[in-house]
């Protein structure tokens, strides 16, 4: 069973084969199922193969397809690498990404490039597949970057949209930044350690690096730079919240689900390079936890529901970039997953508000939506829930381990867990926020919405993910064997104390925002009058102004480097020799005068000249 | 000294040569025919080569002190004696239109032919004139040939006044020089100038012999259109009508240049510092000043005055390389290199007085737009040539830039390679530019006069270009004749 | 003896297309096609082990024995590989020509077979007097096929394209010249033998000269930044088959040259050099890329990524490890294909609309549905997709480089970025965004025919053979690859403990 | 009895000769050129006999006579051009025949 690992990546790959060799031209009702079913295929498979796995006791299963390419010592294989971590991943991508794709046949069902979109979506899947199953960074990269292609064509999906094609572009460019780091990284482990066999790598890297060397800082920090530009991370988070300008099914599984998180798989995958070097591991809980504050904020200022979302994104794998920092390895993959369960969810059920408002997105024209949509109210009421770890939903009890995972960090554990605390707080208010807005008050609608969008294919779907967002923290994650040394403590006592606040803090939000926006209790506008509160929001809603900063540092001044060199500098050098020669020539050639007699006095002259030269010499 | 039979023996490609040209001017006393006399040179030409070549087997003898028989000097008169009897061929449509007595133009390209002989087989002063004025004179004559035509396009009167006037002072300084030398020397054979210190006179000093020896460069530099003795060349190239210019460019050029090596070796004044100095300067100015003047020329004939003027400085590396190498490389590069300019230059002309008559000359460059599609053959040819004269595989003119190459390499003259470099490099320019005028799409107006297109012009230019082929892709027997004979300079 | 047969097929088959014209205008390209599949099929019987030297076929026969020069032709995997690369491209040529060339196709297919016997003649000649012939041979019919059947400016390209090939190749010949000497002062004869050659030493500052005379040569036609200005002109000019045969296989020639002569001919001065001429390759990289993103003529911009993809191609040559030359090779093969691909898509563009100016096109999507696909494909693989021929050579050169110069290679690295920058921005461009019906007549904007379609097809599976199953092409280079590095080690050896 | 040195000869003929030249740069009229060319030859002429002198030989004479013949023929040649420019320019000033330039 388990060396029918090769058909995970292969049924998708083939659906994208089939939909793309016959032009996209295929009707619907023979496209949607190849799409989707070719996803449910390898769901099947994969949970076949999950659990004769989980039951063989094996710490990990080696596949070799074939030797991809052999160089001198660098010899990297098309070779699969099955262990705890990556059997969830695997789950996560084939399940979520199966009832995602389900969704969507109902989703596009009026799109004319239908066949197009689901293409897209299969070798996405595909490469998403190769990236957590392959043994070694080059096949990892190939997903990495293959997940990469897929994202840009999938926001840019509605092309004639100029905007939209500068988003894709932008998300391709800022991960490439992020990658191409990545790939040095690559370049620096083979030159000093012969291989990039993840598991030799690692052994190496702890055979001869001692703690906090040169090399291992060095190495993880390339690959952090990787991590942070694909989990939209600072300083490269700006592309993700553009992202949205995609069809809702891709940000509910690229920009939440699947790719986003890849950052943060690469990284669990490499532990041990990070443990080499602690300062870059410490500096990832940094990062997750000022990433998690600042899109915090932003989300409290959006309008657009997508965007809320997208911060929101940005702001929980910042908590999961955090537990990794802290070495709360399998808390940061339980919360990958539940976060995959209910942000999927959240999309999803955007996606039948969006729809069912003719594509409305502000929700500041939505409003008093709970009687009309009851199916997309009751999944943000749960989605809701979890995403702001409402006691015994799922997001509650990955980000608890989290936390407490923070806080067992000696020293500066007490201050991330608080800041996690605090992130915790807003996420409260921004996520209830949306969705009071939306489902309360009155109604700011303006096309009435006759019915909700719908049918088996998009509401099956959202059932289970509530299901899944729900329950899903029961759900026991089995990556001991993969951590088991790497793990950085084991359960100690923590207070009760502790434990109140952290389950108070979410309530003390979602109460705050209650207050604002549903009992209007306090009044936004006043808060807004003053002139700090406005200048704050601004800043808030513009991301940070991290797009502006990026704007006048890189993008302005390339921009203008190459308009002032269209023309290509070099060439004028040679251009100048041309003029040259010319002018050379004009001028001798006015010693063809055709007269005679100077003629002759140039020949006297050149005697005269020789002679003398000649006896001087 | 007594002249033996075996004298008359060697001396015959000269004597028939010679012996043409009597029965030419007999042939017009009686009457008055210009296909005959045409027949007449070309055939006695033929033979005056065919005998060459035979004797071209190990002979090398003194015949009087005037004339040296080797087989250099044999491989040139064939040479020297095919090249004419090409350009009379060439010559006989050009020539059919005019409106004057056309035989006399025979007997002149005759006589120059005979002096042409003279010269490269000549080592010693007075056969140097006389070879050099008897050649002179009669193209004097050939240049202002057309000057009575009512319909003669060109200026052959403005051109022969020119070249008479400055090619007799060039004389006058080359004899000069001669005299000096021989007031040195003490003899009119081409003899060493070094270590004269123990001759019984003792000498006038090096400074006197420096004088001299670069009063005889300039009148050989004048007569090779050397910078800066180059400027009368266009004038005259452009003027004359074609087939003048083309002995000029080709016979004239070569015999004179065979002289210029036999004085070099013989004399041996590169041993002179300052001569050495002077030649490479002259080199340079040639190789730069003749490419520059053609870059942007729109007269075919002025351009190719110009690149030859180029070529020319070429060829004066190779003289200075073999100062410096022990080897016969720098004689071989010069000889392969005057066959190959032979070759490709005759090519050009040909190709060019294929297309005019003594009344219209197409010679600018414009008339040549789309040559390609209305001629093919014609085209390919003179493109051939043109890749030739700037030096592009496949052709005898690569084989000889290669040879010049490596004679400069075996010499690390690096300067006058690189000026070489610079030169050829500006020199792809003009010379592809002819090339795209043919490859242009051909106007509607404008269409060749053909009368100069007879079999037998096609015939020679035909020879030219297959041997251009030949000797650019298999070269190696020709290569292996011309370092046979060098070894007699 | 094969080798042999392999070139005199395309210049005899040159002839017959020429003069075949006059049965019909179409028999030409027939002659020139069937003429490039019997090479290519010939090549087949290359594929083969070959001897100690790896060495498949070899002929040699007297030439200028006064010169010690002589026919002498050989292959080893990495000629045979470029061989076949060569064919190949002269197929997909022939095919872009196919439609577009209608006057006087006769002399244009000559002129093709006899620049692709050129090229076949470079590949495999091991006397340094016959490469340098094949090296210029090749040029003319190039130069003709720009100036008679190029574009607005054809003149200016094409003699922009001779000059420079043709100075900087008479540098070479002054080089080659130079060494032939070295031999004949060290081993008292002339040669001009790649083998006697290599026994020669070059060290010391006349070495380093020389070496310059050949790096220059092939820097110009690789080419590199600053010698690369030609390039634009040339391709923006020349026909489509012409640019496809140019960026395809004549920039290629370069690569060659500095892999099979400069490096083992000048061991010790290549190594003193090698770090300027990874900075160089850097420069190239980046630079190019730049200049790229600002140009609107999209075959301008095409012609300057090549420039910035072939830097990758001279990292990898002066890292001379085996990862790097591999990955140089590779990025060879790929890039022949990806970017003959583009400029028949370019070209295909130009034929239908008449433009070539971006800001005059967008939103061709819908109109052209497979022609988007196909250049998507194109566009990806030239930004170094995994999983494409192209990164693997990339990548390879890359990983190989870091182990010589880290420095160059981090610099060079964020190449991978540029070339996505520009490489999206032209399908943004072209065919994303909303169509407009713009100042151009569109009525000849069809989408791809079935012909071109084979063509593509052929190259993409090219390229995803070499991005998934590289293997195939490694092992043919790699006993050539090995020769050389044995034949350098000594130096390299001596370079890395600091003795040069 | 004394003999004069060589070199005044020489130099005597040098002066010459240097006239020659001057004559053709300065002189317009081609009548006067032509005869400033002789002149020059002449001049050279001289040279020689000087040389010959200074070897007690022969030759120089000999060189002396074939340079008479010489300037003979190029001012025969010469005169007949003249003869011409004359016929089509009614004049013999040299500077008309500058129509071929550049």
């Amino acid at each position: 069973m388990l060396e029918l690992i090769w058909l995970l990546p292969t049924f998708p790959l083939l659906g994208f084969l089939a939909l793309v060799l016959t032009g996209g031209t295929l009707p619907k009702q023979i496209a949607g199922p190849i799409g989707a079913g070719s996803i449910g295929l390898s769901f099947a498979v994969a949970a076949l193969i999950a659990m004769e796995f989980v039951g063989s006791g094996e710490d990990y299963f080696v596949y070799e397809a074939w030797t991809w390419m052999s160089v001198g010592n660098f010899s990297p294989g098309v070779t699969f690498y099955l262990d705890g971590l990556s059997t969830v991943m695997m789950l996560v991508i084939t399940g979520v990404g199966f009832l995602i794709h389900l969704y969507a046949t109902g989703y596009m069902a009026d799109d004319p490039s239908f066949a197009r979109f689901f293409s897209y979506m299969n070798l996405f899947v595909a490469a998403m597949l190769m990236l957590v199953l392959g043994d070694n960074l080059v096949l990892l990269y190939l997903g990495w970057e293959g997940v990469g292609l897929c994202s840009y064509l999938l926001i840019g999906f509605w092309y004639t949209n100029p905007a939209n094609g500068y988003a894709a572009r932008k998300a391709f460019v800022v991960t490439r930044v992020g990658d191409t780091s990545m790939a040095i990284g690559l370049f620096l482990l083979f030159a000093q350690l012969g291989t990039l066999n993840i598991q030799d790598l690692m052994h190496a890297a702890e055979g001869e690096w001692e703690i906090g060397s040169g090399y291992a800082v060095a190495a993880a920090l390339l690959l952090l730079g990787g991590a942070v530009g694909k989990s939209a991370q600072l300083p490269l988070q700006t592309w993700l919240p553009d992202a949205m300008a995609g069809p809702t099914p891709i940000s509910a599984l690229i920009h939440a689900a699947t790719m986003v998180t890849a950052g943060v798989y690469l990284i669990a995958r490499t532990h041990i390079l990070f443990e080499l070097a602690p300062s870059v591991q410490l500096l990832v809980a940094w990062i997750g936890l000022a990433t998690l504050l600042i899109s915090g904020f932003t989300a409290m200022t959006q309008s657009d529901i997508k965007r809320v979302l997208a911060y929101s994104t940005v702001s929980q794998i910042g908590y999961m970039f955090l537990g990794l920092g802290v070495g709360a390895w399998s808390a940061s993959v339980f919360h990958l997953m539940t976060h995959a369960f209910f942000k999927a969810l959240l999309f999803l059920a955007s996606g039948t508000v969006i729809l069912s408002l003719h594509h409305e997105q502000n929700i500041f024209k939505m409003g008093a939506l709970r009687k009309a949509l009851p199916v997309s109210f009751a999944s943000f009421l749960i989605g809701s829930l979890a995403l702001t770890a409402f006691p015994f939903t799922s997001g509650y009890f990955s980000k608890d381990e989290i936390l407490l995972g923070a806080l067992a960090v000696e020293g500066v554990g007490t201050w991330l867990w608080l800041g996690g605390v605090i992130g915790a707080f807003f996420t409260g208010i921004y996520t209830f926020r949306l969705f009071f807005i939306v489902f309360f008050g009155e109604s700011n609608v303006e096309h009435h919405v006759d019915r909700e969008v719908g049918g088996w294919h998009m509401n099956g779907p959202l059932i289970i993910l509530m299901i899944l967002a729900l329950v899903g923290g029961f759900i026991h994650v089995p990556v001991e064997a993969v951590f088991s040394h790497g793990e950085a403590h084991d359960e100690h006592h923590v207070s009760g104390l502790i434990h109140g606040i952290m389950i108070a803090v979410p309530l003390i939000g979602i109460g705050i925002s209650y207050l604002f926006f549903m009992s209007k209790t306090f009044s936004v506008e006043k808060l807004m009058s003053s002139g700090l509160a406005q200048s704050l929001h601004k800043f808030w809603l513009g991301g940070w102004g991290f797009d502006t900063l990026y704007n006048a540092l890189i993008v302005a001044p390339f921009l203008f480097l190459a308009r002032i060199n269209r023309k290509d500098l070099v060439d004028s050098f040679y251009a100048l020799i041309v003029t040259l020669s010319q002018a050379a020539n004009g001028m001798i050639v006015k010693t063809q005068t055709g007269s005679l007699r100077w003629y002759a006095l140039t020949l006297v002259g050149g005697l005269v000249i020789i002679v003398t030269l000649g006896v001087l010499l | 000294m007594t002249i033996t039979a075996a004298d008359i023996y060697l001396l015959l490609p000269l004597l028939l040569v010679t012996g043409t040209v009597v029965v030419a001017m007999t042939a017009v006393g009686i009457k008055r025919d210009y296909t005959t006399t045409a027949i007449i040179t070309i055939t006695g030409l033929l033979v005056a080569a065919i005998a060459a070549a035979v004797l071209m087997s190990g002979t090398n003898q003194q015949v009087t002190p005037l004339l040296i028989i080797d087989q250099y000097s044999l491989f040139f008169t064939v040479v020297t004696c095919a090249s004419a009897m090409f350009i009379a061929i060439l010559s006989y449509p050009y020539l059919l239109a005019l409106d004057d007595s056309r035989e006399e133009y025979y007997l002149l390209l005759g006589v120059a032919t005979v002096g042409a002989v003279v010269m490269v087989s000549s080592n010693h002063f007075v056969s140097a004139i006389l070879g050099l004025e008897t050649m002179s004179m009669s193209l004097y004559g050939m240049v202002a040939y057309t000057v009575h035509s009512k319909s003669a396009a060109q200026h052959p009167l403005e051109a022969s006044v020119k070249y008479l006037v400055l090619s007799a002072a060039a004389s006058g300084i080359l004899l000069f020089g001669m005299a000096l030398v021989y007031a040195q020397t003490g003899t009119l054979a081409f003899s060493s100038l070094v270590d004269l210190a123990d001759s019984s006179r003792g000498d006038l000093g090096n400074d006197f012999t420096i004088v001299a020896l670069l009063m005889i460069t300039a009148g050989i530099a004048f007569k090779l259109s050397l910078a800066p003795f180059h400027i009368w060349t266009p004038d005259v190239y452009e003027g004359s009508p074609l087939p003048a210019t083309t002995y000029l460019a080709t016979i004239g050029k070569a015999a004179m240049f065979v002289i210029l090596l036999r004085f070099m070796e013989a004399s041996e004044a590169l041993a002179f510092e300052g001569i050495l100095t002077i030649l490479s300067l002259i080199a340079v100015a040639s190789i730069l000043a003749g490419n520059l003047l053609a870059l942007m020329q729109q007269n075919l004939k002025r351009l190719l005055a110009y690149s030859s003027i180029a070529h020319m400085g070429y060829i004066l590396i190779a003289i200075i390389a073999s100062y410096y190498v022990d080897g016969r490389i720098g004689i071989e590069a010069i000889t392969f290199y005057l066959l190959a300019y032979l070759i490709m230059s005759l090519g050009t002309f040909g190709v060019a007085s294929m297309v005019s008559d003594s009344s219209k000359e197409y010679d600018s460059i414009d008339d040549y737009k789309g040559l390609f599609w209305r001629q093919p053959v014609l085209a390919a040819i003179f493109t051939a040539m043109m890749l030739s004269l700037a030096g592009i595989p496949l052709t005898v003119g690569f084989i000889g830039k290669f040879y010049l190459f490596f004679a400069g390499v075996e010499g690390a003259l690096w300067m006058l390679l690189a000026a070489m470099v610079i030169g050829s490099g500006i020199g792809l320019y003009y010379y592809l530019r002819v090339i795209y005028r043919m490859l242009e799409p051909a106007p509607e107006s404008g269409v060749f006069n053909r009368s100069g297109q007879t079999a037998s012009a096609f015939g020679v230019v035909g020879i030219l270009f297959v041997l251009l082929l030949v000797l650019g892709v298999y070269p190696a027997p020709v290569i292996d004749l011309i370092e046979a004979i060098s070894a007699y300079i | 003896m094969i080798l042999v047969t392999l070139i005199a097929i395309l210049f005899v088959g040159g002839l017959v297309a020429w003069f075949s014209e006059r049965i019909s205008p179409t028999m030409p390209r027939l002659v020139a096609l069937i003429a490039v599949t019997l090479d290519l099929l010939l090549m087949f019987s290359l594929l083969g082990a070959g001897d100690a030297g790896g060495w498949v076929a070899t002929f040699e026969a007297d030439w200028i024995p006064r010169f010690g020069i002589s026919f002498y032709f050989a292959a080893d995997g990495l000629s045979v590989l470029l061989l076949m690369l060569t064919a190949f491209l002269g197929i997909i040529a022939i095919g872009a020509a196919w439609g577009e060339i209608t006057e006087r196709s006769g002399f244009f297919y000559f002129n093709l077979l006899w620049t692709l016997a050129g090229v076949l003649g470079v590949f495999t000649a091991l006397d340094l007097f016959l490469f340098f012939f094949f090296w210029e041979v090749m040029l003319i019919p190039m130069y003709l096929i720009i100036a008679i059947w190029g574009h607005e400016n054809k003149h200016y390209a094409a003699m922009k394209f001779f000059i420079f090939t043709q100075v900087t190749g008479m540098l070479m010949l002054i080089s080659i010249l130079v060494l032939a000497y070295f031999h004949y002062v060290q081993k008292g004869s002339l040669s001009f033998n790649y083998h006697d050659l290599l026994n020669v030493s070059t060290a010391g500052s006349m070495g380093m000269w020389v070496m310059l005379g050949f790096f220059l040569s092939f820097a110009t036609k690789l080419p590199s930044v600053p010698f690369h200005s030609w390039l634009p002109d040339a391709h923006s000019q020349a026909p489509t088959a012409g640019s496809v045969i140019l960026a395809g296989i004549l920039l290629k020639t370069g690569a060659y040259g500095l892999i099979r002569f400069t490096v083992p001919l000048f061991p010790e001065a290549s190594m003193a050099f090698a770090p300027y001429a990874m900075a160089l390759a850097a420069i190239s990289i980046l630079y190019c890329a730049k200049v790229a993103f600002a140009q609107t003529d999209i075959k301008r911009l095409i012609a300057y990524t090549s420039v910035s993809h072939m830097g990758f191609v001279t990292l990898g040559i002066y890292a001379w490890n085996e990862q790097a030359l591999q990955g140089a090779i590779m990025t060879m093969l790929a890039h022949g294909l990806s970017a003959a691909a583009l400029f028949m898509l370019a070209g295909g563009l130009q034929h239908r609309i008449h433009t070539r100016d971006m800001s005059e096109m967008g939103g061709f999507w819908p109109k052209v549905p497979r022609m988007t696909a196909v250049a998507i494909f194109f566009s990806v693989a030239a930004l170094g997709m995994p999983g494409l021929g192209n990164f693997i050579g990339e990548f390879l050169a890359l990983i190989g480089a870091f182990q010589a110069n880290i420095t160059m290679t981090v610099l060079a690295a964020f190449g991978l970025i540029l070339a996505s920058v520009y490489s999206l921005w032209v399908l943004q461009k072209v065919f994303q965004g909303e169509y407009r019906n713009a100042d151009f007549d569109d009525s000849h904007l069809t989408d791809l025919s079935r012909r071109e379609m084979i063509y593509f097809a052929l190259m993409m599976v090219g390229l995803i053979w070499m991005g998934m199953y590289p293997q195939s092409f490694l092992n043919m280079s790699e006993p050539a690859l090995t020769q050389l590095l044995t034949s350098t080690q000594g130096v390299a050896v001596a370079v890395l403990q600091g003795a040069l | 009895m004394e003999t004069i040195p060589v070199e005044h000869g020489l130099i005597l003929a040098g002066i010459l000769f240097c006239l020659g030249l001057i004559g053709v740069l300065t002189r317009r009229n081609i009548v006067f050129v032509l005869m400033s060319l002789e002149v020059m030859l002449n001049a050279s002429g001289l040279a020689f006999i000087v040389a010959a002198t200074r070897w007690g030989h022969a030759e120089g004479q000999v060189m002396f006579l074939m340079i008479l013949t010489l300037a003979a023929a190029e001012v025969a040649v010469g005169l007949g051009l003249i003869i011409q420019m004359f016929r089509r320019y009614q004049t013999v000033d040299i500077s008309v025949l500058s129509e071929m330039k550049g």
